[in-house]
């Protein structure tokens, strides 16, 4: 195989060598983008295209009053201005939420309820021109109270919602595990520590931002390009929103400029989009601008306290965790229906804690609505964040080594598959191994002697450690759907004559390469060279029906269909290869990559030679090389890793430096490793955004502060660390090859190992723990009150 | 975003950019480097009804020292000043600040006249000016005139250049051989505006005695602000490290910062100490003075 | 972001005056910086079109204005709400009036406003201190004005 | 309507058009120029993803200048820096060392890392975090990127590097 990446990646794989699989083969699809030929959305023009805008509500919670948008109208290049008024004339002024257990507005019906919220669309001649119609439409409001948290939220003064049945501002209670026997657990337990732990509001935030164009052909069938990590469920919501069948519904999702879980919800105005197309009879074009984007949704905002008990050798004994979560104005969370709090229950993370509890109240308040993703949708990057920095918290007060009380939790290689207190069942994992490769490569005894020697000196060094798990893959069908359908992958594989082929998923790359590695799969399978396939994905027309990319789900779930899709193609090979040789199929063994007679060496046909068979000479047996296949996973996957920051603040501005940051990751069976680094690199890069700069934060009269790149801070390459990396591998059992993943591990992972290291750093000054982001100012914020404690005795 | 509409006129000549500014008055803007105009007018925070482009003007754009002065003209990039090897030679404090005035692209079309002229409240240029003790070259209807930097810097986004008027020029006083300084930021990344920056520069006698200050503080006020007690209580005296730090005390004093995103008034005001006090240090060690 | 502000004027006239003065759509209207049109539409209600320089932000805004007199003279409250930039500001103002006994009126004044929309996030790094004199000038306006009489 | 005519000469070629004095030098790159490899993704002049150069080697960002600015002046994009279906080392540099994901801030990061080179052909680790700071990336945490522009400075300093490897 040619190809390999010059810049070897830090990344070795512990697993045995392959022929295409392993191996960091440079990417297929970069040369379109290192020449400005990717195709991203506002690339795609339609003749006689209009350019929609949106209105915004610059108040939180108001009712509208009046609409007014004769003075918009008059600008020149106006098409029209639409409304609620007419989108429920239409029966789409409502969108129902991917987990089903709400509907959104897409525009503005009687009121707003958040700050930015669309309105009105409008839709003109000219991109300028519209932006000159959204100053004109004139909105009555009048303002009502802001409810901006959920502890507000939930003394349901102020109903936001009352086009709901309940007249409550709560919108579900989820719990799992035992309550009953964990406080028990507690009130024997030596020790019991308690802390409160925020994890904030963020986003995504793609550089590309959304956008979509939708056409009604002469033929009355809406083509929609469209932004879209998941084109099938689109067009599943389409035709459950619009009632339009999926075989008048054409969604294209072109090349993605990153996406990270922002591409996933259905936006309003996309819809409106689509409305536009529809009533205007003339393609419609909306292409977000940073602030449509940074305010339609989010991720996290969680509010978890969380009780840990331990015997006094540090034998973790229970843990419960009781959380009070913001959702926002409409409960847009794209969770499985089953799991309104994604796979929260992973909180009790890498550790065998005997008995577990966990509790959660979800409010509306009037934010943006969302809680979808930033490399997780599911709710993974909270419950390890707060397991991981709930056990230093512990460390510190049983006055052990972080890495001890871990080593003396762990779940052992041997408990696999390893049914947890809230429910998962882990397929496999090899903790301590992973942690010590870690503790080996970054020096941990030398670092330790380098603070005890600083922390004479009064300077303040940190050391932080994350061992975290995550599940990911979703997944089974009998657990996990999104508006009803269940999240299997399909695959599809044609082998062409020449040995090259085609292969198609459900599954939609933002940036994650799945043009080689779905290439390196099937290559590994069939013994073809991953040179010679075309990956296709995110046309509707042409791509098996599946769940989409997000939730690390991709090399979980569309990766398995693949394997398994090739392996089918393997097997009907067997029977052409047997008519060519004249051999039983019986006869047949495939070994080093081809067909052997059993017991004749040297009789052997190589796939290549089989796929010109198949249509030059099947013999009797159905001609061609295709195959389709739809997996429906037996379980999650669980990946792990361990991490481990090392920092030094100052003191006096509070500023943390990361001087050395290191992840170990063990997600299975790894397919490209030059991949998988970047993918690391990638999301540890968000995970230290998140950990130190990032926020969308409300002020009091419900403004969101974070409207823009000047307020919501992406890191450039100044801030950002150098990463070190590097793998082990315990392959996932069920998973046909072994492969777990990785996406979103980094991202999961590391802001714990940052928190941990600055709270270690500031531990001499009794500091416990600060809430994300952790900002100059707030960390001499913490020194400052720790230095006036001190004085004050 | 798109700005709203507006009606671009070419200058040529300062005589044809005046002639525009005359006409228009308080309708027009001069466009420059754009940098800090043309996002407003994206957000439709500004919306000029003219913009008066000074870009074409060649004889604008020159950074040469001349009769004591480096002159830097209304054109000149910050990029200019960032790469001109006699700056990195003999001007330690634009060194510095020319590295992290926005980001490295945007100091390619920024300018020093601009930024001093737009008077941000967190402009670097500003209080680099100030511990300079620039003077800016203002065009009126009389002529031009010279102002120095102190009276040019009037409040947020106000100088002393009026309606139909413009700057020409930033006129610096050469720092000679026992001159130097440093500037002190803190930022919350590449391309924020400072949370709080100190601009310091040191001047010495023979004698070991600080001969000159210039100490500027930005971010922690309305505009840029010189921290007058800090430099008199300076002037004539020996460097010690107990003379660095009551200096340094001075800042907070006349700071007041707004809180915002990047910190409290409390945080932001101890940092005046903070970067006040950092950059007399680092200025002395460029002097090679141990204090 | 909610902005409160106060000050004091000092009035060379009797309470009367400065009472009928502030009951006055028309004057009260003159006092605002930079106001471009006056529309009453009652003796408690007219709208403004103002033009404002806030910092790098320009442009003009148009405001909405109650005037709520308080029973016994000697409080009147202020509502203005308006827009502009996608954004809104409502203002709730009021002034004390005292009568100070040589012909002059004391004017304790307050308000409280509160910004939403791009104006406030995009522009809040510096709308506090610019916002201040806004109003300070207004209520300094209404002085002169009086004054002027 | 504000209209002013704008000619200017991108990757050589002469691109003229009438325009509103508002059009931003993004959006004549892309509508007027047809050249899409120029991307847009911020308003407020942060995220760099649109930096093309400026008559030679001056990287600005093409959504923060109006294109009548640059009338009379040459603009080098993206699209003119593999010549005859060649790639300039910084483009092969960028795909060796996985400098690039989802592509979108690739054009604007590897003409600023031209630009660099330009000022400094042997850029330390650190110089290259600096000078690249005005390109934002999402995805691959700049680590790479800066593997690609060590790559791409050695190939550019020793022609006969980028001949060899040609064989």
């Amino acid at each position: 195989m040619t190809d390999i990446a010059q810049g070897s990646p830090e990344i070795v794989t512990e697993q045995p060598a392959k022929f295409a699989m392993g191996k960091s083969m440079k990417r297929k699809e970069d040369p379109r983008f290192l020449q400005g030929k990717g195709n991203y959305i506002d690339d795609i023009n339609l003749k006689g295209q209009l350019y929609m805008a949106l209105v915004h509500s610059p108040y939180p919670h108001a009712n509208i009053r009046g609409i007014d948008s004769s003075e918009a109208m008059k600008i020149p290049g106006a098409v029209a201005v639409v409304t609620s008024k007419e989108l429920n004339a239409y029966n789409v002024g409502w969108l129902p939420t991917f987990h089903g257990l709400d509907k959104q507005m897409v525009l503005a019906d009687g009121k707003v309820l958040y700050q930015y919220q669309e309105v009105a669309a409008v839709y003109a001649e000219t991109r300028e021109a519209a932006y000159d119609m959204i100053e004109l439409v004139e909105v009555d409001y009048e303002p009502l109270e802001v409810v901006n948290n959920p502890f507000k939220a939930m003394k349901d003064d102020v109903l936001l919602r009352p086009d709901r049945e309940a007249k409550t501002n709560h919108i579900y209670n989820w719990n799992v595990g035992d309550q009953g026997a964990t406080d028990a657990a507690l009130a024997t337990s030596d020790h019991v520590v308690k802390q409160h732990v925020v994890f904030p509001r963020v986003h995504a935030a793609p550089l590309e931002p959304c956008g979509c164009i939708a056409e009604f052909d002469v033929m009355g069938r809406l083509q929609f390009y469209v932004t879209s990590q998941a084109p099938h469920v689109y067009r599943t919501a389409l035709f459950l929103v619009l009632g339009i069948p999926e075989d008048k519904i054409r969604v294209i999702s072109p090349d993605l400029g990153g996406g990270f879980g922002n591409k996933v919800p259905v936006y309003p105005g996309y819809v409106c989009a689509i409305a536009g197309a529809l009533v205007l009879q003339r393609p419609v074009k909306w292409i977000e601008t940073r602030t449509e984007n940074l305010t339609s949704s989010f991720a996290r905002d969680y509010h978890m306290d969380i009780e840990i008990g331990a015997t006094k050798e540090g034998k973790l004994t229970a843990l419960k965790v009781n959380t009070v979560a913001d959702h926002g104005a409409f409960d847009a969370a794209a969770d499985p229906s089953k799991y309104p709090a994604g796979m929260f229950g992973i909180v009790s993370g890498s550790y065998d804690f005997p008995v577990a509890y966990a509790n959660l109240d979800a409010y509306f308040t009037n934010k943006q609505p969302g809680g979808v993703a930033y490399r997780c949708s599911f709710r993974v990057t909270e419950a390890s964040y707060l397991i991981e920095r709930a056990m230093d918290i512990v460390a510190d007060e049983l006055k052990m080594d972080p890495t001890e009380l871990r080593r003396k939790n762990f779940i052992q290689k041997e408990q696999f598959p390893y049914k947890s207190p809230l429910n998962f069942t882990y397929d496999s994992g090899d903790y301590e191994h992973t942690m010590d490769v870690a503790l080996e490569k970054i020096g941990y005894k030398q670092l330790l002697e380098e603070q005890a020697e600083k922390r004479a000196r009064g300077e303040l060094m940190g050391i932080g450690i994350s061992t975290f798990t995550e599940v990911t893959g979703a997944g089974p069908s009998k657990h996990f759907d999104i508006l009803g359908i269940k999240m299997f992958d399909g695959a599809e594989i044609r082998i062409h004559p020449s040995g090259s082929g085609i292969i198609r998923t459900g599954t939609k790359s933002q940036g994650q390469g799945h043009e080689t590695t779905w290439a390196q799969i099937v290559a590994e399978e069939l013994g073809l060279d991953p040179q010679n396939f075309l990956v296709e994905e995110g046309d509707t027309d042409t791509a098996p029906y599946g769940l989409g990319t997000y939730a690390s789900r991709s090399t979980p779930v569309a990766g398995g269909a693949l394997a398994l899709a090739a392996r089918k193609i393997r097997e009907k090979a067997r029977k052409i290869a047997a008519h060519v040789l004249e051999v039983s199929e019986h006869d047949l063994e495939w070994k080093d990559y081809a067909f052997h007679v059993m017991g004749a060496p040297g009789k052997t046909i190589t796939m290549k030679e089989v796929a010109f068979a198949a249509y030059t000479n099947p013999g009797d047996n159905e001609p061609g090389l295709e195959a389709t296949l739809y997996y429906d996973p037996p379980n999650m996957v669980f990946p792990h890793g361990t991490y481990v920051a090392v920092v030094d603040v100052d003191r006096d501005t509070g500023e943390t430096k990361v001087r050395r940051f290191l992840a170990v990751d063990d997600a299975g069976t790894i397919i490209n490793p030059m991949i998988v680094e970047g993918q690391i690199h990638g999301g540890l890069t968000e995970g230290f955004a998140i950990a130190f700069m990032q926020e969308i934060a409300y002020d009091e009269a419900g403004n969101n502060l974070a409207t823009n790149f000047t307020d919501y801070l992406i890191p450039t390459s100044l801030e950002s660390p150098h990463w070190e990396t590097a793998a082990t591998c315990t392959p996932s059992p069920h998973h046909p090859i072994g492969a777990k993943s990785v996406g979103e591990s980094p991202n999961v992972g590391s802001p714990a190992a940052f928190v941990n290291a600055v709270i270690d750093a500031l531990s001499p000054l009794g500091v416990r723990h600060i809430d994300m982001p952790l900002t100059r100012e707030k960390v001499w914020a913490a020194i400052r009150t720790a230095e006036n404690a001190v004085a004050a005795d | 975003m798109f700005p709203a509409s507006f009606e671009y006129v070419r200058a040529h000549s300062s005589d044809e950019a005046f002639a525009h500014l005359q006409q228009h008055g308080s309708d027009a803007r001069v466009l420059a480097g754009g940098q800090s105009l043309i996002p407003a007018m994206r957000y439709r925070l500004a919306r000029p009804a003219v913009l008066v482009d000074i870009n074409p003007i060649k004889e604008f754009s020159y950074l040469r020292e001349e009769n004591g002065f480096l002159v830097i003209g209304a054109t000149t990039r910050d990029a200019q000043l960032e790469f001109a090897p006699f700056i990195k030679d003999r001007y330690s404090l634009i060194t510095a600040v020319s590295a992290v005035v926005a980001d490295p692209i945007v100091r390619h079309m920024g300018t020093v006249v601009g930024s001093i002229c737009h008077n941000d409240p967190a402009g670097d240029w500003t209080a680099t000016a100030l511990a300079m003790r620039a003077v800016m070259v203002v065009r009126g209807p009389n002529g031009t005139r010279q102002v120095p930097i102190d009276q040019f810097l009037v409040d947020s986004y106000t100088t002393a250049v009026n309606e139909g008027e413009m700057a020409l020029e930033v006129r610096i006083p050469i720092p000679d051989a026992h001159t130097q300084g440093s500037y002190q930021k803190i930022e919350r990344k590449v391309g924020d505006y400072a949370t709080c920056a100190a601009a310091v520069q040191l001047a010495m006698n023979a004698d070991g005695t600080i001969r000159q200050a210039g100490i500027a503080i930005t971010a922690s006020g309305p505009i840029a602000m010189r921290v007058a007690a800090a430099e008199s209580m300076l002037v004539g005296q020996r460097p010690t490290l107990e003379l660095l730090k009551a200096a340094a005390a001075e800042a907070p004093k006349i700071a007041s910062p707004n809180a915002d995103q990047r910190g409290s008034s409390e945080y932001k005001k101890d940092m005046t100490r903070v970067l006040v006090g950092r950059g007399l240090k680092q200025a002395l060690e460029r002097l090679g003075v141990t204090a | 972001m909610k902005l409160e502000y106060n000050g004091s004027e000092q009035v060379p006239l009797s309470k009367p005056a400065v009472w009928e003065f502030i009951n006055d759509p028309q004057k009260v209207a003159s006092c605002l910086p930079d106001v471009q049109q006056v529309t009453v539409h009652d003796p408690k209600n007219f709208d403004a079109l103002v033009s404002i320089g806030l910092g790098p932000v320009r442009g003009k805004f148009k405001f909405k204005i109650t005037l709520e007199p308080q029973e016994g003279g000697n409080r009147m409250n202020v509502r203005i709400s308006g827009g502009g930039f996608g954004s809104v500001v409502d203002l709730l103002a009021g002034a004390d009036l005292k009568d100070n006994g040589d012909n002059t009126t004391t004017l304790d004044w307050s308000g409280a406003a509160t910004m939403r929309g791009p104006i406030a996030t995009v522009g809040g790094r510096v709308l506090d201190s610019q916002a201040q004199k806004l109003i300070a000038g207004t209520f300094a306006n209404v002085k002169t004005r009086m004054a002027g009489q | 309507m504000n209209e002013v005519n704008v000619s200017m000469k991108i990757n050589g070629k002469t691109v003229t058009g009438s325009v509103e004095s508002r059009v931003l030098l993004a959006h004549f790159i892309r509508e007027q120029g047809g050249l899409t490899g120029t991307h847009v993704g911020c308003d407020s002049s942060s995220c760099g993803v649109c930096t093309v150069l400026l008559d030679g080697y001056t990287p600005v960002k093409s959504c923060t200048m109006y294109a009548v600015m640059a009338d009379g002046h040459e603009i080098t994009t993206v699209e003119s820096l593999a010549v005859g279906g060649k790639l300039h080392p910084m483009q092969q540099a960028f795909w060796d060392q996985h400098g690039l994901q989802c592509g979108y801030c690739t054009p604007g990061m590897m003409l600023s890392s031209i630009a660099l080179l330009k000022q400094n052909p042997n850029p330390t680790e650190h110089e290259i975090r600096e000078g690249l700071s005005g390109n934002l990336c999402r995805c691959t945490g700049y680590n790479n990127i800066v593997k690609a522009v060590q790559q791409a400075a050695q190939v550019m300093n020793q022609p006969e590097l980028a001949a060899a490897a040609d064989d």
